[in-house]
C-alpha cells in the first residue's frame, strides 16, 4: 500500500516500536495516536497512561486533553497526580516513555520551554509539563518529531529535558541509570543513537525518501549508519484502523456545541 | 477551617484578597471556572497564581489583569495550541508584567503533596540534567545522607486560598471527587482557607466507597453549589469536557479585544447562575 | 514484575531465599498469615523482617527460628498485651538473638511511600525530642534547603519480597483493596518480588470503582487464591477479626513448650487449606 | 452518684475534656473508651481518628485493635496509613491526641519502650507506634494514665515521645509549635502543667482522693496549685453509657470462636 502520507508513516513506524508488554506513559497529539494504534493492533494488552492519573486506558476515540473523561471510564484505575508521578513514574514502573520537541539536537536533549533569551523570550512556549522528569524515570523514551531545520538543531536554545546530555556517558553523570531515547522516529526516517557517542545516526530511511531530503530537514551534520534498512511501509489494516481512528475522534470533538 | 455553605460571591469576597496566592486546581476534569470568573468579576489584583496547567482558567485571569504572578509547570491549551494571553504577558506585558516561576509537573505534584503533608520543602529524583535550575532559585538540590545521591527539593506550596470543583458535598460539608482527581485534595490540605463548589448538595454520603477520595467538612472552607461550575472542562458522571470551546478559545483570546468583549460579556455582565445552561449543553 | 497464578507452596519457593528482606504488611485488616505459616513450613531462616506492627504473624515466624532481624514501629499484641516470642527472642535470644531496628510509625509509613517512589530515603518531620535517633543509626537529620528546618529522614523500605493479602484478583491479575488498606499498596510497589493472597479469583473489575485502591497485574508477582488467608486477622467484606484468637495467643505464645506444641500442629502439620474453615467461622 | 470505679472516673475526666469540634487522634484502650463516651453523650459531632486510616469513626462497640472492621465500616472515608501520618497527622489537622505510657516523667515525656537500658532491656515495651509524631504534631496532648511510683517517675528510661523536654522553652527548641501535654488526667487527679517551669502540678483532685495518695503514687516531688477544685463526679448517663459501651464491647469480643 502506498497511500498514505509522511505522517501516517511516522506514526505507524511509532506504533510498531511499541510492544505488547510495555507500561506507556502517553502525552497527546502523535504519541497518543501511535499508542492507541499499537493498542488496536498488534499490542492489544500494552498498558497506556496518561499523566492525569488514568493507568491501563483504552479510549475509543483520541483525547483532546490528557484528561478527557474517557481516559477515566475505560481505565484499570485511576490515581492521584502527585502518586502518578510519585510511586508510578519515579517509582520506575514506567517502560516506555513519548516525547516530542520544538527543538531537538543531536543527543536526544529537547527543548519545549522557549525559543530565545529563558527571559526574554521569542516565543514562549507551553514548557516541561511532564517532560523533565519522563526523560529521566522511564526505561526508554522515544522521540516523535516531524523533521525541519528549525527543529532539528545544532544547538537547542534551553534544555527542557535531558537526551544523552553531551553525548558518550553525560546521561550518566547526572545520576540517571534508564536508558534514554533509544530512537527517534521522524517522518523521513528512523534514527538511533551511536553506541558510543550517542549522537543519533540514521539506521533506517521511509520509502521513497531520500539522504538529500534528510540532510535538508535536519540542522546538525547527518551521520548515516553503514547498513541503513527501509522502514516498512504500513499495513492495510494499520491504515485502516489509524484513519478510523482519526475519524472516530474527529466527530466526537466536533459533535460538541 | 470548617464547612460554611454560602453564594459564590460572598466565598470569595469573604475568602480572597489582593495579593493573595491562589491555588484554583482541576487537571483537565473539574477546574473551577466559575470561581474564575467571580474572581475577575469581583477585581481581585496581584494575586500570585499557582496551577500545574495554567490552561483557559488563568488565560482569562490573567488577560483580565488579576495576576501578579504565575507559578506552573506547563502553559497551554490542551490539544489545541498555546494561550494567547498568557503569551502576550509574557511577551509584551500585556495587560502588564507578569513574573513567573516554572517547574515541571513533577515537581508540583510533589510540592503539593508536601504543602498537604505540612512539610517545608518536597525532595524528589528531579530535573536531573534539566536547565530550569539555572533560572528558578526555588530548585535546590540536596544530598540522600543516607547514599548521597542527588535530590531536587522545592519549596512546599502553602497557598492563602485553594479553589477547586467537586461533584458532591453532603450537607454536613464533606466532599466528594470522582475520576480524575489530580492534586485537589493536597491543594485543599495545603492551603489556609478553601473554596469548593460542587455540583449538586447531597443529603448524605451513605453509599459512597470506604475509600473515596473525600475532604471531611472539618478541613474545608467554603462550599458553594454551582451546577456545571467546572464548564469549558467537564465533571465525571455530569458534563462531558467542551473540547469546542477549548477549540474556539483559540479564536477569542489571539486578539486582545475580541478577548476583552468576551470578558465583558460572559464574565462581567454574567453570573454563577449561567454555568447550569453549560452543563445541560454538554450533558454525559 | 508481572502476575502469575500459582500455589502457595510455588509462591513462596521460587519467591523467598534464605536471607531475603521480607515485607508482610496489612495493618490489623489483611495480614498475610497463610503465607507466614508456608514460609515457616518451607524452613527459611536469617530473614529480615519487616513491619510496622509484627503482631501475631511475625510472633510466630520469630518464634519459629525464621528471622535474623525485625525492622519495626509497634510490637505488640494489639488490645491484648505483649508478643511473647518477639520479647524472649529480644530479652532471652531464643530461638536465637534478633537483631532489632526501631523506627516510629510515621517513619515506617513514609519509608515505604518513600521505596514505592523510587526515592533512596524518606524525608519528614519526626523523631523531634524522641530517643530512637540515639540508638538506631538508619535516623538521620538533614536541613530544608529552603527554610533551614530540621528535618529526619530514614531510609527508604525496598524489600526483596514484599506479602500482602487482598480481597480479589480478576482472572488477568489486577488486585484490589478495600477498607483499610494499610501500607500494602506501597510495599509491593517498594519490592522486587511480590506474593499475593487473595479471598477470591473474580472474572473482572468492572464494577470497581474509578479511584479504588487496586494494583494492575503488570505491577504484582505470585497470586494465590488463599480463602481465609488472613486469620485471625479479617478481610472487610469476607469475615470478621477473630479477637477471641488474639486474646488466646497470648496464653500460647507465653510459653516456649506450648507454643512449639501449637505451631507444630496447626503449621507443619497445617497448609493453606485449613484457612477455609477458619473464615467460616468468623462469618462477617 | 457515688457508685463508680476510679478507672471510670479517670475515663469520664478525660471525655469531659473532649470538645464538639475536636478532631481527635484516638489509641487504644483507655484513650478508645473516654472519646467513644464523649462521642456518646455531649460531643456527638467529635471526629475520631484511628491511626489504620479512618477518618470520623463511630464504633458502636469498642474496637480490640485499632483496625476492628467496624472502624472502616462507619467511617466517613479511610485513608492509606502513609496518607494518614502525612497529610492528616503531620499536616497538622488533628486537634488532640491522647497518649498513655509505661513511664512519664513531670515535664510529659514519656516512654514506651523499654524499661532498663535500651540494649540490655529488663522489659521490652511495644514502642512507640505513632505516639513520637502524635506527641508533637496534634494540637495538644492529653495524658491519661493510672499513679503508681513505677509509672510516673523522676527520670524515664528512654524518651519515646517528647513531652516538655527539660521543661520551660525545652520543646519549642526542637521546632515543636504545638503545645504539647495541655492536661495529664489520672484515677486521682488532673495535673496540667506550670505556665513556666512546665512541670505538671495537681489542679483537681477526684471526690474522696487525699494527697496523701497522690504523693503515695508518684514519683516525683508532687506540686499542688495554689487553688485546688474538686473534679466533678461521672454523670448518671456518662456512666451508664460507659458500662453499655464496655457491656457490648465485652460481648462482641467473647462472642467468637
Amino acid at each position: 500500500m502506498t497511500d498514505y502520507t509522511a505522517t501516517e508513516m511516522m506514526t505507524v513506524t511509532a506504533a510498531r516500536a511499541l510492544k505488547n508488554d510495555d507500561v506507556c506513559f502517553v502525552g497527546i497529539g502523535m504519541p497518543s495516536a501511535a499508542c492507541n494504534l499499537a493498542r488496536l493492533t498488534h499490542a492489544p494488552d500494552i498498558t497506556l497512561i496518561y499523566e492525569s492519573g488514568t493507568i491501563g486506558t483504552k479510549p475509543d476515540v483520541l483525547p483532546l486533553s490528557i484528561g478527557d473523561g474517557e481516559l477515566c471510564e475505560t481505565a484499570v484505575n485511576t490515581v492521584s497526580v502527585p502518586e502518578m508521578f510519585r510511586y508510578w513514574l519515579q517509582g520506575g514502573k514506567i517502560s516506555v516513555g513519548f516525547l516530542g520537541a520544538a527543538q531537538l539536537d543531536k543527543y536526544g536533549n529537547i527543548n519545549t520551554t522557549v525559543i530565545g533569551d529563558y527571559f526574554d523570550p521569542k516565543v514562549r512556549l507551553p514548557g516541561g509539563g511532564g517532560a523533565p522528569e519522563i526523560a529521566t524515570s522511564c526505561g526508554e523514551i522515544f522521540l516523535v518529531m516531524k523533521q525541519s531545520k528549525r527543529g532539528f538543531v545544532e544547538k537547542i536554545d534551553f534544555v527542557t529535558s535531558l537526551g544523552y546530555g553531551k553525548g558518550g556517558d553525560d546521561r550518566a553523570s547526572y545520576g540517571v541509570t534508564t536508558r534514554g531515547p533509544s530512537r527517534l522516529i521522524t517522518d523521513l526516517c528512523i534514527m538511533e543513537p551511536h553506541p558510543v557517542g550517542k549522537h543519533f545516526i540514521v539506521t533506517s530511511i521511509h520509502p521513497g525518501v531520500t539522504r538529500e531530503q534528510i540532510i535538508e530537514g535536519t540542522g546538525w551534520e547527518v551521520e548515516f549508519a553503514d547498513e541503513i534498512a527501509e522502514t516498512p511501509t504500513p499495513g492495510t489494516n494499520e491504515l485502516t484502523v489509524l484513519r478510523d481512528l482519526h475519524a472516530r475522534t474527529a466527530k466526537a470533538h466536533e459533535g460538541q456545541q | 477551617m470548617v464547612a460554611r455553605f454560602m453564594s459564590l460571591k460572598e466565598a470569595v469576597s469573604s475568602s480572597v484578597r489582593h495579593g493573595d496566592t491562589v491555588a484554583m486546581e482541576g487537571f483537565t476534569h473539574l477546574i473551577p471556572h466559575a470561581c474564575g470568573h467571580e474572581i475577575i468579576r469581583q477585581g481581585l489584583r496581584d494575586l500570585t497564581l499557582i496551577r500545574m496547567t495554567p490552561d483557559v482558567i488563568y488565560d482569562q485571569l490573567i488577560g483580565a489583569g488579576c495576576a501578579r504572578k504565575l507559578i506552573f509547570s506547563w502553559g497551554g491549551n490542551p490539544g489545541v495550541g498555546s494561550l494567547h494571553r498568557l503569551r502576550d504577558a509574557v511577551q509584551d506585558h500585556w495587560p502588564h508584567k507578569l513574573e513567573i516561576e516554572e517547574h515541571s509537573h513533577a515537581a508540583m505534584a510533589n510540592a503539593y503533596d508536601a504543602g498537604a503533608a505540612g512539610l517545608p520543602c518536597a525532595v524528589f529524583k528531579g530535573y536531573r540534567g534539566a536547565e530550569l535550575p539555572r533560572v528558578n532559585p526555588n530548585i535546590k538540590f540536596i544530598e540522600c545522607p543516607f547514599t548521597g545521591e542527588r535530590l531536587a527539593a522545592v519549596p512546599a506550596i502553602r497557598p492563602d486560598v485553594a479553589v477547586v470543583h467537586a461533584q458532591k458535598a453532603n450537607k454536613k460539608g464533606d466532599v466528594l471527587f470522582e475520576g480524575i482527581v489530580g492534586v485537589q485534595k493536597e491543594a485543599v490540605l495545603a492551603a489556609k482557607k478553601s473554596i469548593i463548589t460542587v455540583e449538586e448538595i447531597v443529603d448524605n454520603f451513605d453509599d459512597v466507597p470506604f475509600n473515596a477520595v473525600m475532604l471531611p467538612h472539618w478541613a474545608v472552607g467554603a462550599i458553594v453549589e454551582v451546577p456545571g461550575g467546572a464548564h469549558p472542562s467537564y465533571a465525571q458522571g455530569y458534563y462531558k469536557r467542551d473540547n469546542a470551546f477549548y477549540k474556539a478559545w483559540d479564536e477569542i483570546a489571539k486578539d486582545r479585544d475580541s478577548f476583552a468583549a468576551w470578558i465583558d460579556e460572559n464574565v462581567i455582565k454574567g453570573g454563577p447562575e449561567d454555568f447550569a445552561a453549560r452543563r445541560n449543553e454538554n450533558r454525559a
